[in-house]
């Protein structure tokens, strides 16, 4: 009797190791893409700690802090091209800036307003997706209508190692590599779901031999590393491109704050883990090294670097908080394409009280 | 003029759809080589190819969640799930996610997408293929729920459901598929989304029904004529959300009296929305509350006893009597 | 007698329950170690255990899925949903599984679950954590909901819901869970399932809230005395299904006027099914349409507008003064 | 970078070869077991052809026939034991019969009557299930029950190759998995879900390959080798009862008849293939023929086993139609505990009509 077996886990891709020299190939990339990526980790990381400084002060409300995957989602977000699809999730925040999205809508998606859910126009990003691995879906959907319509461009759903576990991820893979759909699926395995870990989360050994069950290649790849990411991406997306069907990318890294600001991860976490990833795989400290041996980066550059972005960001939260207040009676304008007769009424009932000063609120 | 059967209407809007705009797909399962479990895509896949009329997998999340992904990228998807029973599968994908898209975005992406699905009971199915769903959708706002109740609506209604910008759940009573044939001219043509329309005129009692309700109430209609001499507005419907308020309020400002039918269980069903909105908008004229005949408040039953269940013409008929001599 | 958050009484109701059936057993995301994102299950897995209080994947169909399988099969279980709007994912195993297991087996198989799943609006959650979806279940035969709206009856209801012989859909409204404190007895005790309750008893207009929109009523009753004299009664549905339509028509009898307020969205709301029964039962007694306060029909806004969507007190004052001088 | 790729299928694991030759270990059974499991397949095929011919006369409504699986479901049913759960789909009447499902009520069943659900109180059979991999959880709850309770039972799932598609296939793998549930699931890959193939159905080349993903045990069995079968499931229930925990089982088959009754096969399925499979394939030949060769069966055994089985049908069919007729009103009896009091204002609602005489049926 020959048995379908699971295995022990195997490596994980890396270019990089911790200390920032080279145990890979690294990718043929222009000096500037390299340095690129290196501001954008450092630029998100600096969004991140004043997002949460923001949440703390009350001048935003929930909001779900990246750190520790800066590598995961910028080297990811390097291989796409502007008009490739994307569908995140709520963490994608580094990605998506990287990509254009600007950070003064990524607060005011904090904020709780409208706005931040839209991308600029020039961009095909989706709004972040609360509902665990329903973007998977769409990502499928989006690549389908692009290889159907001839477009070039690919999808790429983000998302994290609890969403392995829903139905919708199966249903997308299943789909995809049935009509070998232009899509990439992205895995930021952190090593949690909220308080669960991956270990509870699933018996297999990797989220990435899961692609084994739709007989698509799977690849695990070091999270931390921004140039294996890259690497692994890169391949991922020129497969779909050129008509090879889906890939399934499980990128190991870890989430060094709390799931939300309305998490308190000392409940569940332990200590010298989370202190582990923190002080020796932290994918700024390490790409960093890698750059400063390559002689392109040094003390200088980094603290010239910091106070830019200090100023991006401050000048983002400016813009968020100067942002026109949303319009409570704009709700009705994006129910339905036209605004169906009973629902202009309670659009007219609404509006009638606002006007009068008098707000709801029970 | 030509007779079609509300199944070949159907086929027709399809296959016209898919010939006028490339863009139009037809996805879902069987539907492509077998031409659907009741031949809704009969040829359909043999006309316009593998790739525009596609049989998927069996996963009813996976059939509405990458037809959003498709309308969202500018595809103009028709999916099929196989009977309405089913649908609670895709309940995240259509309420949590067609339904908001464009609310999600501010209207930056829209879902025009259609999700068909046969429903209704009385022809002996196996469990869950004749439950009445329409509520939950009615529900939902950012949906669409349409339904035929004759060859002529099918077409027309399946016609302006491609067309529209929105996510449009188009229920097709399975009763009706064959039971009679009606003219239905051949040319593209639409009956528009939102409006009921009067199937018969009266001025005693308003009977609202949709669907495979619309010929009970005709025929209840003509029986509490017969019997009583009672003169009986029929109300179909058509749209169940967004809800033609107006029709029915002006019409039982006219008769005074209304019977809603429906053959999902009564509770929570679409009826209570129908009584609910009649008294916010005729309360004066009513001379009598808005009956309700309705499945009862059990799942399905079982064939065998499926026809003691369901709102019959006699249940309409003693509704509109007690409603009458109230 | 000791005052009790509501989230306290919940989390009491579930340690009694552990306490005295082992069959009981409490699952679902972070309800373990994390103790529940709210602190419903706060402390109890370390006192029964990893086996009773377990951490579960990520996927909600399987947690209500496996909880059918466990309660045929002998067990007792809670399982939690960790917001109501992802219950979507849920909705076969619930509507399509849980609610028929009794009807398809003639009684030789039964679900006794309960379900639990917080949500509601004006806490500026992220998007479909406000979300509030109890119309679907109500046109769910074979399961029941209940809500509580204060602690006392969070506990008791919780406690009466594990002891039900069928699925019990348990919905907390989480801005109550620490809005204020009250009195809970120690000991064992139930809130009998299908009874309404009278909060504030009135003579003109009866008002009809459930879950978080009972204080809404309570502080709008308050206000339409303070302003024109009026006399409100307030009722707390406390079970939506099955409904006591017995005590909404005593009540209108009384009053001639009804204003029901949820903050789901109007159309094909509970409001409509409670409007229904009050015109049916109480047709001769009203002197206006039954009114509905509600979310407006569109998709749970984002936390800057919410505000102005709930159903606040101003506009069921406002309701009120239409329906007594309608 | 090392990939996780899916590689070609495995062999399906035999005992026999078509013409009934052992190619592999003869389970260890008394004789008269081996007996009993063609017996039982006999007594199958002969009930699916009854059921068939009651169809098109119509005294039984929508039916789906199993022809061809018999040796899948005998053979794993044979693994069971009366106490352990199962959880049917629609398509299991052979392995529930031989389970000791009353033939008379898999009529009742089709008949579309209640009684037709029920199994006698002796067995934890469950009601068949029509929504596709909706039965998969139920069966991983039992068996879990069974593993908190103590009990010695396990739990067996049994669907088809099209369930593998759906959501709800991976969530119960996955919570199966991940709690060691002693659960079987049993799919029966017959190639088809009504008109679409397997190989339209996934891309991986075996269902079994999907146990990869839940870190458990897959195996790929020739469904059409009764003795294959059964090794393989008592290898699966053993391993399950003695908290070893769930595997997957692809047993691969063919439905020889149409999906149900209200299905036309020619629309879609190549005539060669299922005639392959009809003349060389058929289960209970191969079965036959071990028999013979080892003595234990001939020709006149075979002709009073057919008019036995024969004779058993009749008598199901006499009871089922002579069974009570279902009471219209016994449907509000079974939705909650107790009737509440609205619900039975509407059974007197019904009651007084039918007892009026006046039907409703539109
Ligand atoms: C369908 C659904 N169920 C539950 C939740 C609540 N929830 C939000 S995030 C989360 C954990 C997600 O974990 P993972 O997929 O690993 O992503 P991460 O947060 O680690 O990035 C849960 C359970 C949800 N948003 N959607
Ligand atoms: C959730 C759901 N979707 C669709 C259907 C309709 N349907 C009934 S059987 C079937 C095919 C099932 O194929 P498979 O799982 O291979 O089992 P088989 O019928 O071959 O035994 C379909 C699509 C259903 N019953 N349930
Ligand atoms: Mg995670
Ligand atoms: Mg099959």
């Amino acid at each position: 009797m020959e048995i379908y077996a699971p295995g022990g886990p195997k490596p994980e891709y890396r270019v990089l190791n911790e200390d920032g020299s080279v145990v890979g190939r690294v990718p043929d990339l222009p000096e500037d893409r390299f340095i690129d990526m290196y501001r954008a980790m450092v630029l998100a990381r600096t969004f991140d700690e004043r997002a949460l400084n923001l949440q703390r002060q009350g001048r935003i409300g929930t909001y779900a802090p990246f750190s520790g995957q800066e590598a995961a989602q910028i080297g990811s977000f390097a291989a796409l091209e502007k008009d490739d699809w994307v569908f995140p999730s709520y963490r994608e925040w580094a990605g998506l800036i990287y990509h254009g999205f600007p950070m003064d809508r990524a607060l005011l998606y904090s904020m709780g307003h409208p706005a931040g859910a839209q991308a600029p126009p020039d961009l095909r990003v989706f709004p972040v997706q609360i509902v665990i691995a329903s973007q998977l879906l769409h990502a499928v959907g989006a690549g389908w209508a692009c290889q159907l319509r001839g477009e070039r461009s690919v999808a790429a759903a983000f998302f994290g190692d609890g969403a392995t576990s829903e139905g919708d991820f199966h249903e997308a893979l299943n789909m995809a590599s049935v009509f070998r759909v232009p899509v990439i699926f992205f895995c930021q395995n952190n090593g949690w779901a909220i308080s669960v870990p991956v270990s509870h989360q699933m018996r297999s050994a990797t989220v990435a031999q899961k692609a084994v069950a739709y007989g698509i290649d799977g690849v695990r790849v070091d999270g931390n590393d921004v140039l294996a990411v890259f690497e692994v991406m890169h391949r991922a997306v020129e497969q779909a491109r050129s008509g090879g069907g889906p890939m399934l990318i499980e990128a190991v890294t870890y989430r060094l704050g709390p799931h939300t600001t309305a998490d308190d991860p000392t409940r569940y976490r332990d200590e010298a883990e989370w202190k582990q990833w923190r002080e020796q795989r932290d994918p700024i400290h390490r790409y960093r090294k890698f750059l400063e041996k390559r002689g392109l980066w040094d003390e200088e550059k980094e603290s010239a670097l910091r106070e830019e972005s200090r100023r991006s960001v401050d000048d983002a939260v400016l813009r968020a908080e100067s942002h026109p207040k949303a319009d409570p009676s704009a709700v009705f304008d994006h129910v339905y394409g036209s605004i169906p007769p009973d629902l202009a009424r309670q659009k007219n009932d609404l509006m009638g009280r606002t006007i009068q000063g008098k707000g709801a609120g029970a | 003029m030509r007779q079609l059967t509300m199944i070949q209407a159907v086929q027709e809007a399809m296959r016209m759809a898919l010939e006028s705009d490339e863009r139009v797909m037809v996805l879902g399962e069987d539907v492509g080589r077998n031409g659907g479990v009741f031949r809704a895509t009969e040829g359909l896949q043999a006309r316009f190819g593998e790739h525009r009329v596609v049989d998927t997998p069996l996963a009813e999340s996976a059939i509405v969640g990458t037809a959003i992904g498709l309308a969202v990228a500018g595809m103009r998807p028709i999916a099929e799930i196989q009977f309405l029973g089913f649908i609670y599968e895709a309940m995240e994908q259509i309420a949590g996610q067609a339904a908001r898209v464009r609310f999600r975005s501010s209207g930056q992406y829209t879902v025009p997408m259609v999700i068909r699905a046969p429903f209704g009971g009385g022809v002996r199915t196996p469990e869950l293929h004749s439950d009445s769903l329409e509520a939950l959708f009615v529900h939902t706002p950012g949906v669409k729920v349409v339904m035929p109740s004759n060859p002529r609506d099918a077409k027309g209604l399946l016609l302006a459901a491609v067309r529209d910008p929105d996510p449009v759940l188009y229920l097709e009573p399975l009763k009706l598929y064959r039971a009679f044939r009606a003219d239905v001219p051949e040319d593209w043509y639409e009956v528009p989304i939102g409006q009921a329309g009067v199937v018969v005129e009266g001025d005693d009692v308003t009977l609202i029904g949709w669907g495979p309700t619309v010929p009970v109430a005709v025929k209840a209609a003509e029986a509490a004529r017969e019997r009583w001499g009672y003169s009986c507005e029929v109300i179909d419907l058509r749209t169940l959300a967004p809800m033609d308020t107006a029709a029915l309020v002006a019409s039982v400002e006219k008769t005074g009296r209304a019977v809603v039918v429906h053959e999902a269980v009564q509770t929570g069903g679409v009826g209570a929305e129908v009584a609910a909105r009649i008294a916010e908008g005729a309360f004066l004229s009513l001379e009598a509350p808005v009956a309700r005949v309705t499945g009862y408040d059990t799942p399905y039953p079982p064939p065998a006893v499926e026809d003691a269940w369901l709102p019959g013409v006699d249940r309409v008929v003693e509704a509109v009597r007690r409603t009458v001599t109230f």
